[in-house]
């Protein structure tokens, strides 16, 4: 089947799953968290240029903005903050039964997802509800502009609800807890006199990054 | 929706019905509103300030509901924002069930903020969004758009559920809870996938249309994508075997905001599990039926079952409202009107249960969320006898006993479960809310029981003495009237006797009225059961 | 069915009680524990009288006519769900609306909880369930009623019981609600079944016993139907909860429990599977009539090896509603009527026994016969109390035991000849348990410590001596009862022959026969070969 | 005046609901003389009934009395009403004339009891329910007084409750009878599926449509209940426990009256019997191997009721005997002679008992002929009337009854003769050991300080007590001279005629044949007398003539024990034990415990570590997918 | 003409599969976090794919969002483990344990 594309858009796919794949394995394999993040950027790239090579130009040029520029780093980020960047023993496995039990599902799994693949086993859906992918005056851009605002138009409005609970969630949990922390069997007590101090609060619409802002502040002022 | 595209490069922007989007406007905007009073208060914003905007937000979402319900009512239901939201009965039923939940839990967990001092009016406004979120998922039209919903109410839930930074069983819980949810997001979003490459649409009456005017060939695909469309919904909703997160989240989140959770993700992700199977996919029903079927005995037999060896309040409340969902699964698999109707009211009257319960949770927990230990609850009866009154009739309720709403609501289920001819499932429900009896009644009993009982006098031969008189001091049937009555008072009433500590009153708002309801449509059910009779679904 | 009147008098009758139940909930606590306690007093045994006295109107103005229902009253009360307030009562509830009207104003004062303010709300809103079972239409109604008198037992036999109090409570509970659980899915595919014929979703049993039901369908429904009634009678096998509940409830809720609430069990047999399920009813009748006896004759061997006079009555009401299953399924008019006379019998009976024995516990602290010895010297007139109670317990003519065992063994004898014979000798092993007991307890010299038992007081004499009368009127003189019985019981029976195509023998109905005083009539000798196994 | 039928049970009645409301008030001996006032009163109504009854015409000596409709339902309808014919009142006048008699005695006998008012009580209760079962005028109010008085038997035998052996002999009494009396039930069922009704003189109309198997069948369950009643083989060893009561109750209830009610019963459905042959022979054979059986057992007892108590059990088998044969007037007559001359000997028993301070050992009495000459002059006409010397009652009435059995059984006849033999054997040898002898009960009085002290003597009984003995032996002598038919005119016995019908009762026997059978019976009975008198007043001890297999009844009370009693207990137990507690509880509590068990065990899947929780769920969405997939490949 | 949709979507449910299986295998919170990224872009890849097949952008539009939903999952996770170990030494997902039963 490979056979019947043009050698270009096999190569570009097979270099491309690659990509993704080797990134993907190195995710679960990196002994090290920073080694992972960076086996993720690998796959983030490598989905984008599946993503190119799909004419999804604008979700491309997202994903790697968004994900491998922001998200990512931000897993830096915690992973260096919080030290947390030890090595992993990945040859021990405390919990009985979780690796075969794991593998064995995955390979079911996809055994069922990739047989109906290969089988042809799938029915695809009407073409075109929203509106037609490709040969578009505006590019894929402006046609996913068009859809976003008027199909999508509620969820749109809707992940801003989204946003201000990632900002307001971060918030909260980023505050440094008044008291101490107890341990399950001592747990209860006397609240802590203190207040905390309210965090100011900006009402901002997609700062992802305010929240661990804020901490990294007060942290380093300990 | 092709005239939307006549005009090429011209935006025609849909017109937004301000109706329908109205409670969740309400939500979300109150939530910021508060966010940003806090942020110019100059002090800390009490708690009780806090608590006051949520319970106006809440109010005006419910006004607005009811505003929905009256257009329902009068022009019948309808699609609005270019098909991404439907306004009917039913959506309109969850967004009422939704506020008045959100009103009952920031009543409860005003109690717990002063109690607790653990901060702001962060903690109303995640409930707010969060309960956004809910209502989204009840009105949503578009697979995407119950994604979204999910996400909103999910991430809040998240974070609502670490909310106590002092307990470390607080932060346990919003992790676990966040892992396994986005991991179910994630497979939801694949589920979402493949269900678009199978009919080329995420809108959900597109669906509908596309299985009915297509002989799909092969339906894998499709299937495969209603599958795990149905892991997405059963991990929010707690079905068996996509449960393991209740339980220790359950018991590790603030005590008010599991009551909310509980009330709110079931009402959530049972509004859109219900419309999108019975509205999107029923005709796939014979295929998804026997797997809801299989996914209900699961869950109603593990709950009941697990829960009787809980010694943990909390957690046993969490295996029982995997119970629970499994009694509304009876509804869901039905896959038919009264199925949903069935749901909606099993949904509504379980909100006022467990919040109600969770209530009473949070103030036997006392200073430092700590005492859920059934021991905790012995002698209840006498340290504050209302108190124990009211959870005893919660209770009794959840486990179905008549004249409570709890005992309609399984009727109602299993009504629908027969009607749509799962005679066997509906006998597994009730022996499972037999079963369940048990560790509500255990809960009671320890209540009411002042000092360890006396155990080993068998009375083999007359030995036995007559017990000590651990009595009963009041009757159960009148707490709901009573306690609303005498609410004022109240306060004294309910007041722990041993510490003299006055009850605060937001939880016996919460409770008089949770009480109230389980009682007084228990007793004269039909307004209620009227009200969910509306609960119809735009297509079925 | 009629509407005699304007007058409710049945929705009264269960609303009093319930209202005063909660009216002596609401007597605050704080006021001064002397007024406290007689408010309550009052109010719990002024209620249960006003009952009693609304349940003797109602008899009095009961016309048993074509056996039909009498005094109904019909409202919607939950529309969607088809459920309607529909109440009424004939002459197989009548007696035992009365029966459970008049104990509890007793079990009121034998309690030693009167003046208890959480005792008597829960005895009062059990009254309210008890008599809402017995004249309920509704299949949901009935349910219903029949489920909350689940949590005040619990809470009665919990609070007030004996040493094991909470294992016999939660085992009470559990076991009936469990068995409840099948009759609710049967009540409700019931219903669906009958909307899915006419369209119009209603529990009303009236309405659903038009209801066209396959044998098969017939076959499952009344087995659902009757695990949860044979659960509440208890019918063996399903009794052990009984001999636990009964042994450790307070003397006044063993009064409840095996007087009226075991009752609803049978009522519900006889009301609900007759009527619902004449086909499944014709077709099982042997198993159930082997329950029955087997039920008869394993609770008196069990009873003889019992020790604890408690655990013995509780056998020996296994073994006396066996009588009454076995004359139900008898499907005769004799078998019927004696049914429901010995379900209002038996009520009475086991309510003396239980009393007395309460009263013997007061006495020596112990209900075990081997710890009792020559009773009878010191209080002798407990003990007549107790001897009559015993001996209209084992069926001696004259009494009122006699006459619903032996219309029952008469009944079963017509179409099920052996059982009733087999069913015959439970009554000499109830002679032998009972009369066993009676002399381990009360025979024999006392030994000091029972020398110096006080006999009755006037005040217990006076609370028994009503029960004694109507135990020796009814085996005297029952034909009031059993003519207000017998019209409905017919029109039941019909109602099942109708349906099933069976017909009753000629003799049960008499119809057919020429009777006159000198008892000459003419018998068609080829009926008989029709009758019997 | 025969309207006032009804009194005749409503007096006792009467007297019974006195006493129980004011016995103790009344006390001794107000009471007991209350409790005879109304029995007396009761035999003056039945005199005047008989007198109304042969007021009328032979053929038409019937009269129903309705009282009032008692269980009415559907098909079934059942009179509480009385039925005076002649066999009624014979019974009821025999009942009504000894239970006055008796209730006299007991004044005197039951003096000073802790409870005596309760005795008239239980025995005023006794003469109503007697004279109900008597006058019943159908099956069912017949079992009325049936139970009636087995349960008044039961409260009479366990009167002095406080002794063990007492309290168990009437339970014993009581449960033998209801035992039996499963039979009477059955038996109603069954005439009652017969026929429709159950008043004997509907039953009686239609003997001819019940189909003879039926017919058996019924005999033979009403036997069954008689046998119970009537102590016959195997139910008899009831009878000799119940004598643990007090004598009056024994001379009454378990000599006269109600022991004979089985007699009764079985005349009473001679319409039904008469049609059954097997069933008659049944009961012939069972009447007679009873009436051998017991007496041989009375050969070798010591205890003087005891004695008595089987020469009861023996002599019902006559009737029986008598019954079977046909002989139902014959039968009749042996029971109102036996009624005077067993009440007779009880009472008089009842005396020596009494002057002995309760003893009641043969073997320690003795020569008492002269320390209460009374006691035995009335004694003596009891005696020999048992054992069948002319001219006393026994004599004649036995007579009958083997003249008849000669004509239809001559084997069960020969049985019966041997048994006469035995009678007078074992009743001379009872009178030889109390009358004459060695005074052997001195040390037995000197050992126990009684009410006459220590050391003191026997005498006679008081004034109250000697009555009713002087009565009742005249009646031993009179009542079987006269009721011999002396000339045609005097036939006492043929007013019975009408209700047993000529044709059943026929001896066929010439005149000479009656002669030579009476001879034969009066040389048995004096060769039976003249064996024992001079063997048991000489000497008291004689093992070689009582051995231990006839002292303990042919060891029928440990066959019962263990062949009923013994495993009926131990299925009780493992009923109890095993059965209910193990298997049924079991199974609930199991259920229980399965439950419990499984939620530990679903529990431990909840391990806290969220990446088992994660697995958990990829597992049932694997599960999911696999099924739908599947589902879709199919 | 391009690849073959069917080739793009296994490659799609192999990275799902991969994603999971890491979230199952790894201990790092921070790792499984990355596991989930892997498996929302698995699904993203499929929306695309058959946004392509089927010649619609409204799966390239879902796509959108995912990535929007996958950006505050992160910020809100990222803000709980930091929570949650901000005193704690290599913690790992192991280590949460507490409530369990």
């Amino acid at each position: 089947m490979l056979a019947s594309a043009t050698a270009v858009d096999s190569a570009v796919f097979v270099f491309g799953a690659m990509i993704i794949l080797g990134g993907a394995f190195g995710v679960v394999l990196s002994r090290n968290p920073v080694h992972a993040a960076l086996m993720l950027v690998a796959t983030l790239f490598g989905v984008a240029v599946l993503f190119i090579e799909q004419q999804a130009n604008f979700l491309a040029a997202v994903q790697v903005i968004v994900y491998a520029g922001a998200i990512v780093v931000l897993f830096l980020f915690v992973i260096m903050f919080l030290g947390v960047d030890r090595l992993e023993n990945l040859a021990e496995e405390p919990l009985p039964a979780q690796r075969p039990l794991a593998a064995a599902m995955a390979v079911l799994g996809l055994a069922g997802l990739v047989a109906l693949g290969v089988e042809g086993r799938w029915s695809v859906g009407a073409h075109q509800v929203v509106g037609a992918a490709r040969g578009q005056s505006g590019g894929d851009v402006e046609a996913l502009g068009r859809a976003v605002f008027t199909t999508y138009l509620f969820p749109f409005e809707a992940t801003a609800a989204l946003l201000v609970i990632a900002v307001v969630g971060a918030v909260v949990l980023a505050r440094r807890p008044s008291g101490r922390m107890p341990g399950p069997s001592e747990a209860g007590g006397e609240p802590a006199g203190a207040q905390p101090s309210p965090l100011p609060v900006g009402e901002g619409e997609d700062s992802s990054s305010g929240g661990p802002g804020e901490l990294e502040v007060e942290e380093v002022a300990r | 929706m092709t005239e939307l595209f006549a005009a090429a490069g011209h935006l025609a922007i849909p017109r937004i019905s301000y109706l329908s989007i109205m409670p969740v406007l309400i939500l979300l905007g109150g939530g910021v509103g508060l966010l940003g009073i806090s942020a110019l208060w100059p002090r800390q914003l009490p708690p009780s300030a806090g608590t006051a905007v949520g319970v106006l937000v809440a109010a005006a979402a419910l006004v607005a509901s009811l505003v929905q319900w009256v257009d329902v009512s009068n022009h019948g239901p309808h699609v609005a924002i270019a098909g991404a939201v439907v306004q009917d009965g039913f959506s309109v039923l969850i967004s009422m069930l939704v506020s008045i939940s959100v009103l009952l839990a920031l009543f409860v967990s005003d109690t717990w903020l002063k109690r607790e001092r653990v901060g702001g009016p962060e903690l109303q406004v995640l409930m707010l969004v969060s309960a956004s979120g809910a209502v989204i998922m009840g009105e949503a039209n578009d697979l995407i758009v119950v994604f979204l919903g999910l996400e909103i109410m999910s991430i809040a839930l998240y974070v609502l559920a670490a909310f106590n930074a002092r307990r470390q069983e607080s932060g346990e819980a919003g992790l676990k809870y966040f892992v396994l949810g986005s991991f179910s997001s994630a497979v939801f979003v694949y589920g979402i996938a493949l269900v678009y490459g199978a009919t080329g649409t995420s809108n959900l009456p597109q669906i509908a249309d596309y299985l009915a005017r297509n002989v799909l060939l092969h339906q894998g695909l499709l299937l495969a994508g209603v599958a795990l469309l149905l892991v997405g919904f059963a991990f929010k909703v707690a079905a068996v075997p996509f449960h393991l997160w209740t339980p220790d989240v359950y018991q590790g989140a603030p005590t008010p905001v599991t009551g909310f959770m509980a009330a709110i993700a079931k009402a959530g992700g049972f509004a859109a599990l219900l419309r999108v199977f019975v509205s999107s996919f029923g005709l796939l029903r014979s295929d998804w039926q026997p797997a809801v079927w299989l996914v209900a005995v699961l869950t109603l037999v593990l709950g009941s079952v697990v829960a009787l060896v809980q010694r943990d309040v909390k957690r046993m409340l969490a295996y029982s409202s995997i119970n629970h969902a499994g009694f509304v699964l009876l509804g869901l698999q039905a896959a038919t009107a009264r199925g949903v109707e069935a749901a909606a009211y099993y949904l509504f009257t379980y909100s006022f249960m467990v919040v109600g319960s969770f209530a009473v949770i949070t103030l036997v927990a006392g200073p430092g969320d700590a005492a859920h230990d059934l021991e905790n609850y012995r002698g209840l009866s006498r340290r504050s006898p209302w108190l124990a009154l009211s959870l005893t009739v919660l209770l009794l309720s959840q486990a179905g006993v008549p004249f409570t709403t709890g005992f309609l609501a399984k009727l109602e289920v299993v009504s629908a479960a027969v009607g749509a001819g799962s005679d066997a499932l509906a006998v597994i429900a009730m022996v499972s809310a037999a079963i369940a009896a048990f560790f509500y009644l255990r809960v009671v009993f320890t209540m009411y029981s002042g000092a360890p009982a006396t155990a080993g006098a068998h009375v083999d031969g007359g030995g036995g003495m007559p017990a000590e008189l651990p009595r009963p001091s009041g009757a159960l049937l009148l707490a709901a009237d009573v306690s609303v009555a005498q609410a004022p008072t109240a306060v004294s009433v309910l007041g722990e006797q041993g510490t003299g500590q006055p009850i605060p009153s937001g939880a016996v708002v919460a409770i008089s009225l949770c009480v109230a309801v389980t009682v007084l449509f228990g007793v004269w059910p039909a307004p209620l059961t009227s009200f969910a009779h509306l609960a119809r679904l735009i297509i079925q | 069915m009629t509407h005699d009147n304007a007058f409710p008098f049945l929705t009264v009758l269960v609303l009093l009680p319930a209202g005063a139940a909660l009216v002596t909930a609401l007597v605050p606590d704080g006021i001064d524990e002397r007024l406290r306690r007689l408010a309550v007093h009052v109010l719990g045994l002024g209620a249960s009288l006003a009952t009693l006295a609304l349940a003797v109107t109602v008899a009095a103005r009961y016309r048993a006519g074509n056996g039909g229902f009498r005094l109904v009253t019909d409202h919607i009360w939950a529309p969607q769900l088809g459920i309607s307030w529909h109440l009424g009562v004939d002459g197989i509830s009548l007696f035992l609306v009365l029966m459970a009207a008049v104990l509890f104003p007793l079990v009121m004062l034998v309690g030693g909880w009167s003046g208890d303010k959480a005792a008597t709300a829960w005895l009062l809103l059990l009254e309210a369930a008890c008599l809402g079972s017995f004249v309920a239409l509704d299949l949901i109604l009935f349910f219903l009623f029949f489920e909350l008198t689940l949590v005040p037992v619990y809470f009665l036999i919990n609070g007030w019981g004996f040493a094991n109090r909470s294992y016999a409570a939660i085992k009470f509970f559990l076991y009936t609600f469990l068995g409840s659980a099948f009759l609710l899915v049967g009540i409700v595919a019931v219903a669906f079944i009958h909307e899915h014929q006419t369209g119009h979703l209603t529990f009303d049993l009236v309405a659903l016993s038009s209801t066209r039901l396959g044998t098969a369908s017939q076959v499952i429904l009344f087995l659902a139907f009757t695990v949860a009634f044979a659960v509440k009678a208890p019918v063996f096998p399903f009794h052990t909860w009984s001999p636990d509940a009964y042994a450790e409830a307070p003397t006044g809720g063993a009064v409840v429990l095996a007087a009226v609430m075991a009752k609803m069990g049978t009522y519900g047999i006889i009301r609900f599977d007759l009527t619902l399920f004449p086909r499944a009813v014709v077709d099982l009748a042997p198993l159930l009539l082997t329950l029955g006896v087997v039920g008869i004759l394993y609770g008196a061997i069990v009873a003889c090896a019992t020790r604890d006079l408690k655990r013995l009555v509780a056998y020996s009401s296994l073994a006396h509603l066996g009588f009454v299953v076995l004359g139900t399924f008898a499907l005769t008019t004799q078998g019927v009527t004696g049914g429901v006379v010995q379900m209002v019998n038996h009520g009475l009976i086991i309510a003396v026994l239980f009393i007395v024995i309460g009263w013997i516990y007061e006495r020596r602290g112990t209900w075990s016969t081997s710890g009792l010895r020559g009773l009878q010297r010191p209080a002798p007139v407990l003990a007549g109390v107790f001897t009559v109670a015993m001996m209209a317990a084992l069926g001696l003519p004259g009494l009122n035991g006699f006459v619903g065992e032996f219309l029952v063994l008469l009944g079963t004898f017509l179409t099920h000849r052996w059982w009733a014979v087999v069913a015959t000798f439970g009554v000499v092993l109830a002679a032998l348990y009972l009369l066993w007991a009676y002399q381990q307890a009360f025979h024999s010299e006392p030994d000091e410590q029972t020398a110096a038992v006080p006999d009755l007081t006037w005040r217990q004499g006076a609370l028994v001596l009503p029960l004694v009368l109507i135990i020796v009127f009814l085996g005297i003189y029952p034909k009031p009862v059993l003519d207000r019985i017998t019209p409905s019981v017919q029109r039941l029976v019909e109602h099942v022959d109708q349906a099933t195509g069976t017909h009753e023998p000629a003799v049960a109905r008499g119809t057919t026969v020429s009777h006159t005083t000198k008892g000459s009539r003419i018998l068609v000798t080829a009926q008989h070969d029709t009758v019997g196994p | 005046m025969i309207h006032a039928a009804f009194l005749m049970f409503l007096l006792p009645l009467a007297g019974f609901v006195v006493l129980a409301l004011s016995g103790r008030r009344l006390g001794d001996p107000l009471a007991g003389w209350v409790g005879t006032a109304t029995v007396t009163g009761s035999f003056v109504v039945a005199c005047i009934t008989a007198a109304g009854l042969l007021g009328m015409p032979g053929p038409a000596r019937h009269f129903d009395q309705t009282l009032f409709t008692w269980i009415p339902v559907g098909g079934l309808n059942v009179k509480a009403a009385l039925l005076v014919d002649p066999l009624s009142m014979t019974m009821a006048l025999f009942v009504t004339g000894v239970s006055a008699l008796i209730h006299l005695y007991s004044i005197g006998y039951m003096k000073g009891d802790r409870d005596y008012p309760k005795f008239f009580l239980y025995m005023n209760l006794f003469v109503a329910s007697m004279l109900l079962l008597v006058l019943g005028d159908n099956l069912l109010f017949t079992f009325v007084g049936w139970e009636g008085v087995g349960v008044c038997s039961y409260w009479l035998v366990a009167f002095w409750f406080g002794r063990p052996s007492a309290a168990s002999a009437g339970k014993k009494a009581f449960l033998y009878n209801r035992l039996a009396d499963v039979g009477f039930l059955v038996a109603i069922f069954l005439v009652f599926e017969r026929t429709g009704t159950l008043q004997y003189q509907g039953i009686f109309a239609h003997v001819s449509s019940i189909d003879p198997a039926s017919r058996t069948a019924i005999c033979l369950l009403l036997f069954a209940a008689a046998a119970g009643k009537s102590a016959q083989l195997p139910l008899f060893p009831w009878l000799a426990d119940a004598m643990e009561g007090p004598t009056p109750v024994s001379a009454l209830i378990h000599a006269a009256t109600m022991v004979t009610a089985g007699v009764y019963l079985m005349c009473r459905i001679n319409p039904i019997l008469g049609l059954s042959h097997p069933a008659q022979l049944v009961v012939a054979s069972v009447g007679v191997a009873t009436a051998f059986v017991a007496a041989t057992i009375g050969c070798a007892q010591q205890d003087i009721k005891k004695v008595l108590a089987y020469s009861t059990v023996s002599q019902l088998g006559y009737m029986f005997l008598a019954v079977g044969t046909g002989a139902y007037e014959a039968a009749i007559f042996l029971m109102v002679a036996h009624a005077f001359f067993k009440a007779e000997l009880f009472l008089g028993a009842g005396s020596v008992i009494h002057g002995l301070d309760d003893e009641q050992d043969l073997k320690r009495m003795g020569n008492l002929r002269r320390w209460m000459p009374l006691t035995f002059a009335t004694f003596i006409f009891g005696w020999l009337a048992i054992a069948g010397i002319p001219p006393l009652a026994g004599f004649w009435a036995k007579g009958d009854v083997l003249d008849n059995a000669y004509v239809r059984f001559p084997a069960l006849w020969f049985v019966g003769l041997v048994t006469a033999a035995l009678t007078a054997y074992y009743m001379s040898r009872l009178s030889a050991l109390a009358f004459w002898g060695d005074d052997r009960w001195r040390d037995v009085l000197k050992a126990r300080p009684g009410q006459h002290g220590q050391g003191a003597e026997p005498h006679d009984a008081p004034r109250v007590m000697a009555v009713p003995l002087v009565v009742l032996a005249v009646l031993s002598f009179v009542g079987g001279v006269l009721l011999l038919p002396w000339h045609p005119g005097w036939a006492p016995l043929s007013w019975l005629g009408p209700v047993f019908g000529a044709r059943l009762y026929d001896a066929h026997l010439s005149g000479t044949s009656l002669w030579v059978l009476g001879l034969v019976d009066t040389v048995v009975a004096l060769g039976g007398l003249g064996v024992a008198l001079p063997l048991w007043s000489a000497q008291a001890h004689r093992p070689e003539l009582e051995p231990a297999v006839l002292q303990r009844s042919y060891f029928l009370d440990d066959i019962y024990d263990a062949v009923i009693g013994r495993p009926g207990q131990a299925l009780a137990r493992f009923s109890a034990v095993v059965v209910d507690n193990r298997i049924i509880d079991g199974a609930v509590n199991g259920v229980g415990r399965l439950a419990r068990l499984s939620g530990t065990g679903l529990r431990r899947v909840q391990t806290g570590f969220v990446r088992q929780y994660a697995l958990g769920i990829v597992i049932g969405a694997v599960g999911l997918l696999a099924f739908m997939v599947a589902r879709a490949w199919s | 003409m391009s690849v073959p949709g069917g080739w793009y979507l296994a490659l799609a449910a192999i990275l799902f599969s991969v994603g999971a299986v890491g979230l199952l295998v790894r201990r790092n919170v921070l790792v499984m976090f990355m596991c989930i990224e892997l498996m929302l872009n698995a699904a993203n890849l499929t929306l695309v794919t058959f946004s392509r097949m089927l010649d619609d952008i409204g799966g390239q539009a879902l796509v959108f969002f995912v990535l929007v939903v996958a950006a505050a999952e992160v910020v809100v996770g990222l803000g709980l483990v930091v929570a949650i170990f901000r005193r704690r030494e290599n913690a790992t997902a192991d280590d949460l344990h507490i409530l369990k039963g």
